[in-house]
């Protein structure tokens, strides 16, 4: 049975009763929410959304589940906005296990006060990041909290997504010998934030490095099934994924410091700030553990990929020094990148 | 300890209060320029300068002669290095 | 990056590196014992172990790292007076972010800010003033922290304040002053120091001249050094040259940015609104005679010491706790017994474990793996 | 490979550092998270979780996803907490469905300087609601916004779920002659929410009625595998549900006023305040349409299970009128229950 | 419930109801044309609407809802008043819950609130007195709204606040009285009462005597009345009786809480805070005389309107709401144009649709299914 | 308008300031005793005593009897109407 007509929402700033559970929220899931992302599942309203079992198995053999919840401040930055980063950052976490993403789930939390016109774009540039990815947003939830008891919008993705039947990447499978790889410059999406926060006075040209990294992995993985270790590196930059994996394979790694590709003006805002881009955020840049023999191959798909033109080989799995990860310099002398203590501030000693 | 950092001076934003912006490799930030002021007061002179960039104050203008000795120094040292090497060499041989 | 990238370039710096080889063999004191080369600047002690420079050098210099860190110097105390100013209710606490671990007796001002005291990191003491023209309503108090260096950007945000009429904007004032601090060290009994790298940034503001009663008093060359692993390897180079000549002068790596005289304009603002200190208390090296400035009495309205009650406690360094000696070079960061235990960046006893710039942050962190498995 | 030890978290209070994506976070989520949930899929660490689809094939027809951000202030009352509140409520969106809940995402936003002993309450309670709903914790995600941009913890959870062959229950299915029951009295959480939250001032004991109701709902489907319409009746309670129910099947609905069951503390906050118990949240309460002639049967196994001991018909499904749900009064006088407007603001006139 | 629960029993409600209709039939001016009987006060209304007694009541009966809900006479330059005062930075505006979403000229207490300002509802202006004490540096207005009923608690909040000394806290008044709006209904040329409810719980407060002009003037019955349902039902059966038996009475239907002499002590504690004011604004019926209350001089120090610059404008209703002739009882609420239309419970153009009190949102909401179709 | 509702008085929490706890249905609340303080000042009088409570205060307190003769009224009406109902039923039978 088809709805008749959708509700819509007139208000401009989002109050308490959006939030409430009566009419004002239908406006507002209806017109806004379906009305946007549209589609079988949620278009019906019902409290979850249902898929065949049997249509997911034809693709694949296991589920892929992750989460994440967005809350960037500010809510919209030079080359996307926290809707762009809440479907590609959770089709990234799909995706670099291998999995083909599918579905996502959409919970917001906005602030009572919000501008309906920033969520409406910010609900469209999800509908288009969905588009571009491939997923569907099938299912979601409202929240709307007091003023000052949130900030503007968070986001929370789910998303479910079917991985191949003999992929099996694993931060746990690093092995001496193999190499690391990045996609292309890192940093970019931390220094974007820092300069559209505006606290800091920065002006800088610089945009997030936001994409969805399926298609790169998928492409990968055509050409080397058997990828060890892949992570995004988000929060946290490439100094955490590599950490991560050191600790979890119980090897070390070493970066060669003037292989990493770092764009000019993020070197520029670290050394204002005195930061270091390896623990910048990053929003479509995936860390890559291959077998040495694979690397030249693996090297060239990414290369020849949209998401992966930058792609450089950044440093190498070592036995020994288990969870340690090293920064080799251009003078051969060797630091330690640890894992960020604390948060990285922007300091002046 | 004082992080400080070279940034060419790019557009003086407020003379009356001494303000500019400086690019640091692409990155553009406002500077005090209390610091540098030319005797003559005019700050167009500044126009182009780079100078030595901490916590928002141009400290110091940079010498540009100076930087180009100093690297010339090194320059030398690389020669020499490269003769006495030449000369162990020698010896060696 | 102009500038910055000519003195990072590898190739030379193994030129450097060969001839420092080299040369230290030459020097007669070099073949008993290390020589102690002691970089003042927390600056250099970053760049050492970001570029790795440490492991690079021959086993016959050893590298002193000194207290040049503001950060890593700021007693116990100060943090206890930085959070009682910002849990007033009306205060915005502005600070660099350097600070915000610092621990106190009882919190870091990280804590007091996460228990809701309004607590801002600032790039700029500027930007702290824009915060007070934009809160007209609130107290706004900056932190006032560091060296010479940092000292005019303080003093000319003041006179900014008073020029414009802002009565809603503060100074905590922990300015402190580097050249007592060395002569502290060149009189203390338990070290020796064979040659100083001399703080660059300080520098371009003092000039040459206050550093000459090191040569002439201390018969000790000092080198005033830039921070790019270049600069800081020549004038490592710099100092040696000057040690197997006997010789014993200041010398300035770092012309392109140190003019011999300093700033003067700098220094005329620097001595408009401040003045000097009986004494100051440094953590790890207890009290030192003239090592601190203060507000002058013409800019008192302005003088956070003076506006707001502070506890002003001086708080005993955990007993455990070796930053003095670490300070001092008398032992190195993973000879002190907390060292990566009871002490790590995580969870901090001593400043110098806090700062990147600090001596055992920087062992910790990107020191040699084999320093860090000794401790 | 099994991880060495887990991390322990030592602070007491939690700042921005434990959202940052270094070590400090990894205190937080290995300690308190993976430590509380422990299971084979979140222990690993991973970016996301996964499960074979055989297994799951083999237990239902359809996968069930649903999503719900929790933000109820304040985060602890009596009878449960947030905790309890996030894993039931997801639980019973899919439990609606007629789906068998099987695992849940977490997705956490703390506000810096909340009290890490809070945290841990609060984390345990999920574990033990989990573990009283038989589903698994096995993804998370953990922010930290700045104080005062968030309120206290938010806590998102989204799950999946499987539902048998032959299960299809819907909104849209209510038909006229059908009977409509709730599992037993009305309102308790709201009114315990209101009580906890104080700034009303009233004082009365009255806690939550959160509880998973899959367990109800299976027992419901052994008798009648074609129960027509279910929802859980949260937030805009038992009205809210009523409606949505009579729009998508375009059907009216008339209620019994003197049949619903409503406990007696929550009349006097109704009266107080000059509210109406049927807009009220409910964590543990449905609503189920079922064809006439099953309503005995379905009433006899929800009296019987003990989240439905309370159970009673409540009202009827009428044709004609599409949409309006009708109360008749006792005095035999009929009044419409619309959707909440706006919010229920407590009133003095 | 006690006091409650035997007042709503249905059976006893259908003997009434019986002889209501038994009655209704026996009185000579019913039989031409319906009698008019208007319930004075909101409380009634929403009573009637919420047990849907009106369609068990004879056709012979029309009940006209009078103005006696406080929120839905409120004029919109009142409400702009209120967000003026709201909108200051260091103002705590507290208000019941009902005036969070009446329309002002511009934006409701609620759409302010969710634009920044500090809005908080309370149940009670002693509350509001309590955050006046926790934020002392915060001005704490409260926005006193009501009949005779409400009056008294404000004013002994006020004199609560002086015994305490408390000097943040303001009342923002607009009381207003029920007397002088039922006699200007009286007076209303197109409109015709045959008998009232009177309101029983701004009788509680000022007795019986007040309406006693009713009786005496117009030779109009009134009942005061209480808010059960039975309460209702046989409030109107006593109209009824009168209107029978020729006669024109004030009766007090609501004797178990209201005092025939109204209640001394709320009295005296208004007539210390408050005064009459010349004239008051009222939605919908506009300007009428001695129909609201200001604070004395003697409280001036409280007072909002003295406090804060207010724009105080008088806007003018919107051209195509009908409130005032619905108020009036001119015509129903669904007769007006923009009933179930542009004005609906969401996006309430009229106050009448705003408050469930008023008429128009209760027609609406609860309204007979047949009288909404209607519309 | 002026929504009250009956509660019993079940504590005197401050004498001096006249605030009281009542019980509505089982749920409590504070009240302001300030517009039924008893004329010998002595609160306890109030205690268990039922009150009309709106906005947080105690605006009348509840005459029981005449509560009782109100109903007394309406079940005579009842008997009366039964009675009648009786009449009728006679006569058309
Ligand atoms: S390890 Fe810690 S306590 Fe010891 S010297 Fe270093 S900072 Fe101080
Ligand atoms: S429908 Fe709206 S505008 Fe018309 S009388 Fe009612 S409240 Fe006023
Ligand atoms: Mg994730
Ligand atoms: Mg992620
Ligand atoms: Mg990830
Ligand atoms: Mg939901
Ligand atoms: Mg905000
Ligand atoms: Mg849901
Ligand atoms: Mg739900
Ligand atoms: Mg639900
Ligand atoms: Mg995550
Ligand atoms: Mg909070």
């Amino acid at each position: 049975m088809t709805k008749p007509q959708r509700r819509t929402l007139k208000a401009s700033t989002i109050t308490m009763a959006h939030g409430a559970g009566g009419k004002a929220m239908r406006d507002l899931i209806e017109d806004v929410f379906v009305g946007t992302f549209d589609n079988e599942n949620l278009n019906k309203l019902e409290d979850q959304a249902r898929f065949e079992l049997a249509e997911l198995q034809a693709q694949g053999q296991k589920l892929a589940f992750t989460t994440d919840s967005y809350v960037v401040d500010p809510v919209e930055f030079c080359g996307g906005d926290i809707g762009t980063l809440a479907v590609n950052g959770t089709v990234n976490d799909l995706a670099v296990s291998g999995a083909i993403p599918k579905y996502l789930s959409c919970g917001m939390i906005l602030e009572e006060g919000l501008e309906v016109s920033l969520l409406r774009r910010i609900v469209a540039s999800m509908r288009q990041a969905a588009d571009e990815a491939g997923v569907t947003i099938v299912t979601g939830d409202t929240k709307v909290v007091p003023k000052g008891k949130g900030d503007k919008i968070f986001i929370n993705t789910t998303g479910i997504g079917v991985i191949a039947e003999g992929v099996n990447i694993s931060a746990e499978n690093c092995k001496p010998g193999d190499k690391v790889i990045v996609n292309g410059f890192v940093g970019d999406h931390g220094a974007a934030i820092l300069n559209a926060r505006g606290d800091l006075a920065l002006d800088v040209e610089l945009a997030t490095d936001c994409q969805p990294l399926h298609g790169l992995m998928q492409a990968m993985l055509e050409v080397c099934p058997e990828l060890h270790a892949v992570r995004d590196a988000s929060r946290g930059g490439v100094a955490t994924v590599l950490n991560e994996f050191a600790e979890s394979s119980e090897v070390s790694i070493r970066l060669f410091e003037n292989k990493i590709p770092v764009r000019d003006e993020v070197r520029g805002v670290c050394e204002i700030l005195g930061l270091d881009a390896l623990y910048f955020a990053n929003e479509g840049k995936l860390v890559v553990v291959v077998p040495a023999e694979k690397t030249d191959a693996v090297l060239e798909v990414m290369k020849a990929h949209p998401a992966g033109q930058g792609s450089a080989i950044i440093g190498e799995v070592l036995e020994g020094y288990a969870g340690r990860v090293l920064v080799q310099t251009g003078f051969g002398g060797e630091r330690i990148l640890d894992m960020l203590v604390g948060e990285q501030l922007p300091r002046i000693c | 300890m004082c992080l400080g950092i070279p940034g060419q001076i790019v557009e003086i934003k407020d003379a009356d209060e001494g303000v500019a912006m400086v690019n640091v490799s692409g990155v553009k930030r406002e500077v005090n320029l209390g610091c540098v002021l030319p005797e003559d007061g005019n700050l167009d002179a500044l126009m182009g300068r780079w100078t030595l960039v901490h916590v928002g104050f141009a400290m110091s203008l940079i010498d540009e002669e100076e930087a180009r000795k100093t690297l010339e120094i090194l320059a030398e040292l690389g020669e020499l290095q490269e003769e006495l090497d030449a000369m162990q060499n020698t010896e060696v041989d | 990056m102009k500038f910055v990238d000519e003195f990072r370039d590898p190739d030379m710096a193994k030129v450097i590196l060969e001839r420092i080889h080299t040369l230290v063999d030459e020097i007669p004191q070099a073949q008993d014992r290390p020589l102690q080369i002691m970089e003042v600047c927390g600056g250099h002690t970053h760049s050492i172990f970001r570029y790795g420079l440490e492991e690079l050098l021959p086993d016959k210099i050893e590298l002193v790292h000194g207290p040049g860190c503001p950060v890593c110097v700021l007693p116990m105390g100060r943090v206890d007076d930085c959070v009682a100013i910002a849990e007033h209710p009306d205060v915005i606490f502005t600070t660099f972010g350097d600070a915000m671990r610092v621990p106190g007796s009882k919190k870091s001002l990280q804590q007091a800010k996460a228990e809701g005291c309004d607590i801002r990191m600032v790039y700029s003491p500027m930007d702290a003033l824009l915060l007070a023209r934009k809160h007209p309503d609130k107290k706004v108090v900056f932190f006032g922290l560091g060296f010479e260096t940092t000292m005019p950007s303080t003093a000319l945000t003041l006179k900014q304040a008073e020029k414009e009429g802002i009565n809603n904007f503060y100074l905590f004032c922990n300015h402190i002053t580097i050249i007592p601090t060395i002569k502290a060290i060149l009189d203390s009994p338990d070290m020796y120091i064979d040659g100083f790298l001399g703080p660059g940034h300080v520098s371009m503001v003092i000039g040459q001249a206050p550093y000459e009663f090191i040569s002439a008093q201390y018969q000790r060359p000092l080198i005033i050094s830039g921070f790019e692993p270049l600069d800081v390897l020549q004038s490592l180079l710099m100092v040696l040259e000057q040690l197997k000549a006997g010789e014993a002068r200041i010398e300035n790596q770092y012309k392109r940015i140190v003019p011999d005289g300093g700033n003067m304009q700098a220094l005329k603002a620097v001595s408009d609104v401040f003045e000097l200190r009986e004494f100051f208390e440094w953590r790890g090296l207890g009290s030192i005679d003239h090592s601190g400035v203060r507000i002058r009495d013409a800019y008192a309205q302005y003088d956070a010491e003076r506006a707001f009650a502070l506890p002003n406690l001086k708080i005993a360094d955990p007993k455990s706790c070796q930053c003095g000696e670490v300070l001092k070079g008398v032992i190195k960061p993973w000879q002190c017994k907390v060292f990566g235990k009871q002490c790590t960046p995580e969870t901090p006893m001593g400043a110098l474990m806090v700062s990147t710039e600090g001596a055992c942050s920087a062992y910790y962190s990107y020191g040699k793996i084999d320093a860090r498995n000794i401790a």
